[in-house]
C-alpha cells in the first residue's frame, strides 16, 4: 500500500512533530486522490496557515498554501473559475473556525463543489499551542497559562447551520475510515465538510489522555461507527417537506449526541439543494459551456474576442 | 464663441434628481452639446439633499465650475444651499410654493450651513428665509422662474398607473421645463423618455404627457437660453463606473468578486447584469458578491490562479481589508487588478464623496516588500483603456495591479468619442497555455528578465506549489537566507523592468510643458485642463504633467520633462499632499505650490483657476485650500 | 584588553538549546561578563535546526558578529551548518557519533544549502561529509573538541524521573561542558539550574547530578578558554519581549488583546501569566485572545474609549488586518498602542525571521489620512522606556500610536541596568476624570491645541457619540465641507504639536555626528553601534544619527543634524531602504550608501563594520547587500 | 408615552426612510431604557455600519458607531474593560451575519453580558438593497439583477449553536413586545441575541408582501409569540445534564420549526454557563474588584503606581 500512492507524493521534507495526526491525514488523502484515479494535474489542495497549512507541499499536485483563515475563499475563486478541477481545502481549527469562521458560514450559503476538511487539534499549533475555538472551556493544554476560558464549538453544527451539505467527522488515526470518507466528500457534489480529530502530541494530546492508554491503537476505541448503526445521513430528492425536517431534527440531534464514545462517519449529507455550479447556470446563459478557465478572451493576433457593441450602443448618442 | 453653461438640479434623495439629470444630459448631447455632468449626493437611502450639475459647452469640458447659470429645486433645500451660486442674469426655477417653507423647520440642512447663511444673509441685510435667499439672488441680477407646479398639474390627465411615484412627476416636470429654454424640439425630449423607459409603455406615456405640458408651460412663461445650433455629432455618453466596467470586458475580465461599497458597486452591478459576445456565444463576467473584501480579493487571487483575468472593485474601507491578501498574490506574482474607487476618508469618512487620499497607503499597502503597480486614470476616457492596460501590466509582469479612480470619476459622465477599439491589444505574458513536459516546471524559475513562464491551475504538466512563505523555485517554503535574497531579487526587480519597457505615454501624459508647471493624478486633471484653458484665454500658459504609473515612479522621466521647469505646482484632492511628498521622495525637489482640497467635493475648474492666477499675480500662498460646493 | 567571544548552541528545534543557552547566558552574567545573546529558528514546532549565539565581553555588546568562537553542536546539522563561520583558534564541541552522520540524509538541511556546502567543500578539496567539514575547520586551526556522550552518559545514575526529555539530558551536558572551559564555578551553574526548575527538585537533582558530570569531563579534557575575572556587578539579564511587557506594566496598561502571532505571542503570554502590585493589591493586565487581529484591534478600542491605557500586539500579517480600524480610531482620535513585531515579510514570509520592513507600509497604513505616532526602539533597554512613553504621547495627543519593534530585539537577550522607574511619569493628556456638568460636553470641541478634554464611557455629564464618519464637535455625523475642513485640519494638526513637543531626546538619539554619518531607526541600532566601536579601534569616526520618531518625521532636526555631514549612510534591514525613501522625502536629500540585509537574519557588526571600512576605503557600492547568517 | 423616554432621545435628524422597521427598534430600545432606568451615562449603543448604525446618534447615551461588521469586538473591549456600564450592541444582517459572522461565533463563545439586536431585513440597505445573509434563496429583491443566489442563515441557530446564552426573536413594529424582550435581553447576565425581523420598505419589503395586505398592522398576524405556547425557552442551574440535553434538542427543533406562522419571544435562555466576567475572575485575583477602567495606575504627582519589583527580581542577577 505504502507505494500506490507515491505518485501523489512529493520530495519535500515533512517537519511535523513524530505522532503527529496530521500524518494520518495526509495519507489518507493521497490515498483517496489515488482510489479515485483523480489526475495530479486536475487536483488543487489548498490550505491556510498552520501545521496543518504545510499538507499541500507534501502531495504531488497543485498545492496552494494561502493565508491564514482565508482558505475557502480562495478554493471558491478556483473552482467557480475553473469547475473541472477536484478541490480540497484543508487547514486547522483555529484558521478555519477562528479567524476563518466568517467565511465557514458565507461558503456553507454557496455550497460550491469543495471538500473542505479540517485538522481538529484543539490548539493553534504552529504558534504553540493557544486554546483553539474547537477546545472545551476548561481544558488546559500543554502551553497555556491556564484553563480554556472559551466555550468550544461544535464544528459539525456549525457545518450544518451554515449549509454545508456533506458533513461528517474522521479520526485521523483510523485511515481506512477517513480514506472512505474523504472519498465520499469529493464525490459529493456540492461543499463538503470533514472534522477531522487530530491529536497534537506536542500541545493537546487530551484524546489519548481521556482513555488513559497513551497509545493510538487504543484511543481509537473512544469512536464509534455511525455506518455502524442504523443512523440515516441522507435527504434524498425524494423526501418530502416534512420528512426533510424530521431528518434534520435527527440529525441535529445526533450532533449533539451525549456519551462517551464519539461518533465518527457522516452525519449529514443533502442531496437537494443545488450546488452553486447549478445555481450560476441558472442565472448565466453559458456558465457551463464556458467556464471563466475555459473562455477564450484574444485571438492569435491579441485581439479581444469580447464584442461590446450591443453594450456600446446603450451608451450611444443616435 | 464659447458656450458654458451649468444647469443644476437639487432635490431630496429618491426624488430622481438622478434621473432627470440623465434625461437632460442626453437630450442636450443628442442637441450637439458637450457635457460634464457630476452628482452629489448624501450616504442615505432617502430624504438628504442631492444635486447634478450638467454642464453645456460647445467646447470639450471636463469638469464644472464654480457657477450655475440655471438651476432648478426640486425643493426649498436646493435653492437654500445653492441660490447662492447663481450668476449674475442666471435663472433660479422653484415652485412658488416654497416660499412659505421655513429653514429651520428643514431637518436634513446641517446645523453649520444655518449658521453660515445667516450670517451670509445678515451681511446682506436679509431675512432667513427663501425670500431673504431669492432676494439676494435677485440684488445679483438672477432672474427668477417661480412656477406654479399646481398648474401644470391640475392640467395633467388623470394618472394611468398607478402607485406611480409622485416625486417622479416632478422631476419630468422640472426637466422639460428646463429643456425648453435651451430650445431643443420636443421630440428629443419624447425619444429619450421613451429610451429610458422602454419596458413600460404606460410610464412612457404619460411621462411624455406631463412633459409636454411642462414644456409648453416654459415655451409659454420663460425666455429661452440659447438658441445654439450645433452640429456636433458625439459618439457617446458614458460614466466613469461604465467605462471602467467596458473596459474590463474588453480586457476579457471574466471574474469579478466584490463586497458592496460605495462607490465601486455601480461597477459591479453593471458587469452582473450585462451580456456580450465571445465567438458568437452569449458570454458574461462571473459576478460573485462574497461575504466581505477579504473574501473578495482572495477569491480573485484563486480565479486568477486557473488563467482566468480577476478583478475585484472596492473602495477604501474594503481596500484596507484586501492587504494582507495582496502581499501573498505580490509574493506569489499573481496577476490580478483591483480597481480602488477612492472616496473621502479616513475610516467611513464621507463614503458618498470624492477624495484622493488613498495613494501612498495603496503604493505601501501590505506587510513586507512587494512589488505592485499602482496606476491613475484622470478621465472617464482613459478609465476604459486604463483598465485594460491594468490587465496587460498586471498579466505581463505577474503582479498586482491596484487602478486608482475615485467617485468624482465613477459617478460623472461625459460626452465622448467612440472607443477606439483597434488599438487594443490583450497581451497575457508569459502565461503557459501547454507545458513542456520534458522538463520540470517550475512556476518561480530564476530567469533573465526576472518573470518566470506561468502555469494554471488544472494544466497538464505544469503541477505548482504557491505558499505565503518564502520559497523555492518550485513554490516550496524555504528559509535559506540566499535563496530569499534571490526570490526578493526577482520580485523587486520587476519594478525597473516595468519603468523600461511601458510606454512613456502610458506613464505619463505631458499636456503641456511651461516654465510655471502643474503635476497631478488622476481625476482632478479634468479641472487642471479647464482650468489650464481659462488661463490661457487670459493668455496665461502654465504646463501640466499627469501621472499616471505611481508606482513605480518615473522617476527620470518626471525629472527630464521637469528639468525647465521653474515652479512646480502640485494639485490633489487630499490633505497632506501624497504626490508632492512621493515627487519629493523620487526627485530631491521641493514643490513650490500646493492646491488643495478635501471637502468630499472635487474641484472645479474655477477654483483652480483663480488659485493659480493667484500665483502668477504673486498673491498666493504655498498651501491654497478650496472650499467650494455643498 | 577587549575580551570578546561568541559562544554557539545548535540543535533541533525542541532540543532545548534555547533553555541551554539561557542557562549559559546567566551563569556568565552572573560571572560578570556582559552578554548579548540571539536566537534563530525555524517556522516549526520540531526538528527544524536551530541555535542561539551568545556573545560574552568585558565591554558593552549590542550584536552579534559574523564569528564563532565556540560552537556547540547538539547535533551534526549545527555543524555542518555552523564549522564554517568558526575562528581560527576557536573551539568546535561535537558528540563524535556524528561523524557518522550523512549529510545528504538529514532531511532538514535546504537543498540549497547543500549544494553551496559541495562547492565549498570541493573547492577545498574535501569530501562532503562531516568528516570534511571537520577537516576545513583544522586547516583553519580550530580546535576539535570530540566528546564521547556515551562515556558520559554512562555515568549517569539511574534516571530518576520518567520521561524526562533525553534531550534535555544533552543540553545540560552540553552547556556544563561549555561553562567549565569558562572556569566559571560549578556553584553558579547549581544556582542557576535550581532557579530555573524551581518548582521541580527532582529535575533539579538529576539535572545537577549530570551537569557536574559533564562540568568534571570537560575540566579533564578540554583547555580552559577564559581566565577573566570581572567585577562588573549586572543587574539584570532581559529579554526583548519582556522589556516591553514590563514597560506596559509600568505604563498602566490594563488591557492587552491579541491574536497568537510569531514574534508578537511571547510578550502577550508574560503579560497574561504576570501579577504585580498596586496599591498593595495583586494586579494583572486583562489579557484577551481574540478570534483574529480585527478583533483585537477592535477590542482595544473599545477597552480605551472606558479610559483604559489598553494595547495590542502583533506582527506584519496581522497588522495588515488592522489597518482598517487604525483608520477608525485615527478619526475619533482614539489614543491605542499597538506593538508591531516586524518580522520577514512580505505575506507569511518567514514567519520567524528578523527584519524592518513595514516601516512604510505603517505609516501610510489605512485609507484616508489621519495621524499616527510611529515610533522605533533600537535596544532592548529603550523597548522598556519606549513602551511606556508610547502610551504617553497616545494619550497625550489622543492618537493611535504605533510602537516598531521586531523579532531581534524580541528575542535577543542583553546585560543592562536595573531600568530607572524614578524618571517615568504617566502622562494622561486631556483624560477627564469628571465633567463639568454647566456646559454641553463635546467630545471634539475645537480648542486653540487641537486637542479636545476626553471623557470616557460611564462617565457622569461626559455623554459622546463616536463615528467613523466625518463628525461635528459632539460626535455626530456631518457632511458638511466646511465642518469637515476644521476636523480635518483639527486632527492632521497634532503631527506639528508632536514635533515641536516632544524632547528632542525622544525623536533622535544623536550617537555621534561625523563627516560620514550613519542615518538608521530600529534595532539596526545595536550591530550599528558595535561596528563604530570597532572602527573607533582603526581610527575611523564615524557619526550616527537613531531616528526614533518616524512618523511625524523630525524634518527639521535631521536636517540641522546633518547639515554639516557630506556622506549619508543609511542601514536598515530590508530591500527597499525605506527609512532612505522617508528621509529623502523630508529633506530633499540623496543618500550616498546603503547597507541592507534582507535574508531574515539580523545583521552583525563585522558585516556593517566591513561595508563601512569599504566605504572609507573607496572599495564600497552604492548598495551593500549583507548576507551573513544561516 | 411619547414624552416618557424623550431623556434618551437626541436631536439629531434621522434620515431613515419612511416607514422603515428601524423606527420601531429604535423607539423599542428608548423605551427598554426608559422602564428599565438605566442611567444615560451608563449606557453605551455600540453599532455597525448600515442604515442600522446610525441607531446610536439618535439615543441620548454613549453611543459608538464603529465599522462595518466590528461592533461586537468594540462592545466586548468596553464591557470587559468597564464591567459597569450596560452594553447594547446593534447592527444589520449584512453587518453581524455577513462581514462580521465570525466575530459572532466568537462573541458567543465568550458570553460577555451584552444585548446584540440585529436589523433583520435581508438586504443591505445603505448599499442600497444587495441580498444579505438572511435572505432567502431565489427571492429577488426590489434592486437587485436577479434572485439570490445564496441560501439563508437562520441567525437563531446560529446563535446557539455559537453559544449565546439568551436567543430572542423580535417584530420591529410590534414595539411592545420588542421592548420587553429587550428588557430581558439587558437584564440576562451573558450574552443576549435578538433578532429582530425589520421590513425595509424601500429594498424589502416581503414581509408585508407575503400576507398581501400591504399594511404594517395586519402583518403582525404573521407572527406568534412564543410565550403564548407553553414552550419552555429556559435552561436552569439546577437541570440536570440529561434534562438540559433534551431541552436544548427542543430548542433547536423550535428554532428550526415549520409553518407559516413565524415565532417571536425568547427561544433560549440558559443560565448555567458563567458569564465571561466570572470566568475572568475565576483566572485573575481582583478582576471584579478592580476591573480595567477602574484600575489607578497613576498617583497625583504622576508616578505609576504599578509594582514591579517582584517581576524585576525575575530578571535580576543575584
Ligand atoms: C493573520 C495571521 N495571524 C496570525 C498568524 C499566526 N499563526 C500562524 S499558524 C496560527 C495558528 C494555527 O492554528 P490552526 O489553524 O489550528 O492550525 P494548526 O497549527 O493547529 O494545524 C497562527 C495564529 C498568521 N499567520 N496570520
Ligand atoms: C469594510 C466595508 N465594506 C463595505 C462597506 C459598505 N457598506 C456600508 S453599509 C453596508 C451594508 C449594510 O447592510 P446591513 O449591515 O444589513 O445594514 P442595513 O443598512 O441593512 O441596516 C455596506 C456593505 C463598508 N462601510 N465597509
Ligand atoms: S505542534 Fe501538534 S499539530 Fe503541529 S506538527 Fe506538532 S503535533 Fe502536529
Ligand atoms: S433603505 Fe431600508 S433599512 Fe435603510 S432606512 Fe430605508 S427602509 Fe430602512
Ligand atoms: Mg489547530
Ligand atoms: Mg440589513
Amino acid at each position: 500500500m505504502v507505494n500506490n500512492f507515491s505518485k501523489y507524493r512529493t520530495n519535500t521534507h515533512n517537519d511535523w512533530c513524530a505522532g503527529c495526526g496530521d500524518f494520518g491525514i495526509l495519507n489518507s488523502i493521497q490515498m483517496a486522490l489515488y482510489d479515485l484515479k483523480i489526475k495530479n494535474h486536475e487536483t488543487v489542495i489548498f490550505s491556510g496557515i498552520g501545521c496543518s497549512g504545510k499538507t499541500p507541499h507534501f502531495i504531488n499536485t497543485y498545492g496552494i498554501h494561502t493565508i491564514h483563515g482565508r482558505v475557502l475563499p480562495f478554493a471558491q475563486g478556483a473552482k467557480i473559475s475553473n469547475p473541472k478541477i477536484t478541490v480540497i481545502a484543508v487547514g486547522g481549527d483555529g484558521d478555519g473556525l477562528g479567524i476563518g469562521a466568517g467565511h465557514f458560514i458565507a461558503a456553507g450559503r454557496r455550497n460550491i463543489d469543495i471538500s473542505y476538511i479540517i485538522f481538529n487539534n484543539g490548539v493553534y499549533g504552529l504558534t504553540k499551542g493557544q486554546p483553539s475555538p474547537t477546545l472545551r472551556r476548561g481544558i488546559k493544554t500543554k502551553n497555556s497559562i491556564h484553563a480554556n476560558i472559551n466555550c468550544n464549538i461544535d464544528p459539525i453544527e456549525l457545518a450544518i447551520v451554515s449549509g454545508f451539505t456533506f458533513v461528517a467527522r474522521g479520526y485521523s488515526f483510523d485511515m481506512k475510515h477517513l480514506k472512505n470518507l474523504m472519498i465520499s466528500s469529493i464525490m459529493h457534489k456540492g461543499l463538503s465538510f470533514l472534522d477531522v480529530i487530530q491529536p497534537c502530541p506536542t500541545y493537546n494530546d487530551m484524546i489519548f489522555n481521556e482513555n488513559n492508554t497513551g497509545s493510538n491503537e487504543h484511543s481509537s476505541q473512544s469512536y464509534y461507527k455511525l455506518e455502524d448503526t442504523n443512523y440515516d445521513p441522507v435527504i434524498n430528492k425524494d423526501d418530502d417537506e416534512l420528512t426533510q425536517h424530521k431528518k434534520l431534527n435527527k440529525i441535529f440531534m445526533k450532533s449533539r449526541e451525549l456519551g462517551h464514545k464519539i461518533p465518527i462517519g457522516v452525519f449529514y449529507q443533502n442531496n437537494i439543494i443545488p450546488s452553486y455550479h447549478d445555481r450560476l447556470n441558472d442565472i448565466m446563459i453559458n456558465y457551463d459551456m464556458i467556464p471563466p478557465a475555459f473562455s477564450q478572451i484574444s485571438d492569435q493576433n491579441n485581439n479581444t474576442t469580447a464584442d461590446i457593441s450591443k453594450l456600446l450602443d446603450e451608451v450611444s448618442l443616435k | 464663441m464659447v458656450f458654458d453653461h451649468t444647469w443644476m438640479i437639487g432635490g431630496p434623495q429618491g426624488s430622481g434628481v438622478d434621473t432627470a439629470a440623465n434625461i437632460f444630459a442626453t437630450v442636450c448631447a443628442l442637441n450637439g452639446y458637450k457635457i460634464f455632468g457630476k452628482r452629489e449626493y448624501y450616504s442615505n437611502i432617502k430624504g438628504e439633499h442631492s444635486y447634478y450639475e450638467v454642464r453645456l459647452s460647445n467646447v470639450k469640458v471636463n469638469s464644472t465650475t464654480s457657477n450655475i447659470n440655471t438651476l432648478v429645486g426640486i425643493d426649498a433645500e436646493t435653492i437654500i444651499r445653492h441660490a447662492e451660486d447663481v450668476v449674475s442674469k442666471g435663472i433660479i426655477i422653484f415652485n412658488n410654493d416654497i416660499l412659505k417653507v421655513k429653514i429651520d423647520e428643514i431637518k436634513t440642512m446641517d446645523d453649520y450651513f444655518n449658521i453660515r447663511l445667516k450670517k451670509y444673509l445678515s451681511n446682506k441685510n436679509k431675512d432667513f428665509s427663501v425670500h431673504g435667499i431669492l432676494e439676494t439672488a435677485k440684488d445679483r441680477k438672477v432672474l427668477l422662474y417661480p412656477i406654479s407646479l399646481l398648474d401644470i398639474l391640475t392640467k395633467i390627465p388623470k394618472l394611468t398607473c398607478r402607485n406611480y411615484n409622485s416625486y417622479r412627476l416632478l422631476n419630468i416636470i422640472y426637466v422639460s421645463l428646463s429643456l425648453a429654454i435651451f430650445n431643443v424640439p420636443f421630440t428629443s425630449i419624447s425619444d429619450v423618455i421613451g429610451k429610458i423607459f422602454y419596458s413600460k409603455p404606460n410610464v412612457i406615456k404619460h411621462n411624455v404627457e406631463i412633459s409636454k405640458l411642462a414644456y409648453q408651460y416654459a415655451v409659454d412663461n420663460f425666455k429661452i437660453i440659447s438658441n445654439l445650433k450645433l452640429n456636433f455629432k458625439h459618439d457617446m455618453l458614458i460614466k466613469g463606473h461604465e467605462s471602467i466596467a467596458l473596459g474590463k470586458i474588453i480586457a476579457g475580465c471574466k471574474f469579478q468578486s466584490y463586497y458592496p461599497i460605495t462607490p465601486a458597486t455601480d461597477e459591479c452591478l453593471y458587469l452582473e447584469s450585462k451580456k456580450f459576445i465571445n465567438k458568437n456565444m452569449v458570454d458574461e463576467v462571473t459576478v460573485i458578491q462574497s461575504e466581505d473584501e477579504i473574501s473578495s480579493i482572495c477569491m480573485a487571487i484563486g480565479s486568477s490562479l486557473t488563467g482566468v483575468r480577476s478583478s475585484t472593485s472596492t473602495s477604501g474601507p474594503g481596500f484596507s481589508l484586501m492587504v494582507e491578501s495582496l502581499g501573498w498574490a505580490g509574493i506569489n506574482e499573481v496577476p490580478i487588478v483591483i480597481t480602488l474607487y477612492q472616496r473621502s476618508g479616513p475610516s467611513t469618512g464621507l463614503p458618498t464623496r470624492h477624495g484622493q487620499e488613498d495613494l501612498l497607503f495603496a503604493i505601501h499597502a501590505g506587510h513586507g516588500e512587494f512589488s505592485t503597480i499602482v496606476y491613475a486614470s484622470g478621465s472617464i476616457e482613459e478609465c476604459f483603456y486604463d483598465a485594460i492596460t491594468c490587465f496587460n501590466l498586471s498579466e505581463i509582469y505577474q503582479i498586482p495591479v491596484i487602478h486608482m479612480v475615485d467617485k468624482f470619476l465613477a459617478s460623472s459622465i461625459i460626452t465622448c468619442n467612440k472607443f477606439d477599439l483597434g488599438v487594443i491589444k490583450i497581451m497575457r505574458g508569459k502565461l503557459l497555455h501547454d507545458v513542456n513536459k520534458d522538463f520540470k516546471y517550475k512556476r518561480f524559475e530564476i530567469t533573465k528578465d526576472g518573470i518566470s513562464p506561468r502555469s494554471k491551475l488544472g494544466q497538464h504538466n505544469g503541477i505548482f506549489w504557491n505558499t505565503g512563505d518564502e520559497s523555492d523555485e518550485y513554490g516550496h517554503i524555504t528559509e535559506d537566507p540566499l535563496c530569499r535574497i534571490q526570490m526578493m531579487d526577482k520580485r523587486i526587480s520587476r519594478l525597473d523592468l516595468i519603468i523600461k519597457n511601458i510606454p512613456k505615454s502610458q506613464q505619463i501624459v505631458l499636456h503641456k510643458l511651461n516654465e510655471y508647471c502643474i503635476i497631478s493624478w488622476g481625476s482632478t486633471a479634468g479641472p487642471i485642463l479647464d482650468a489650464i484653458k481659462m488661463l490661457e484665454r487670459i493668455n496665461i500658459k502654465v504646463g501640466f504633467l499627469q501621472i499616471k504609473l505611481l508606482q513605480p515612479f518615473p522617476t527620470e522621466y518626471v525629472k527630464s520633462s521637469l528639468c525647465d521647469v521653474r515652479i512646480i505646482i502640485d494639485i490633489e484632492s487630499n490633505k497632506t499632499c501624497q504626490l508632492g511628498k512621493l515627487f519629493k521622495q523620487n526627485l530631491h525637489r521641493d514643490i513650490d505650490y500646493y492646491i488643495l482640497k478635501y471637502t468630499g467635493r472635487p474641484m472645479t475648474c474655477t477654483e483652480i483657476y483663480r488659485s493659480l492666477k493667484n500665483i502668477f499675480n504673486k498673491t498666493a500662498t504655498k498651501e491654497m485650500i478650496l472650499t467650494h460646493g455643498k
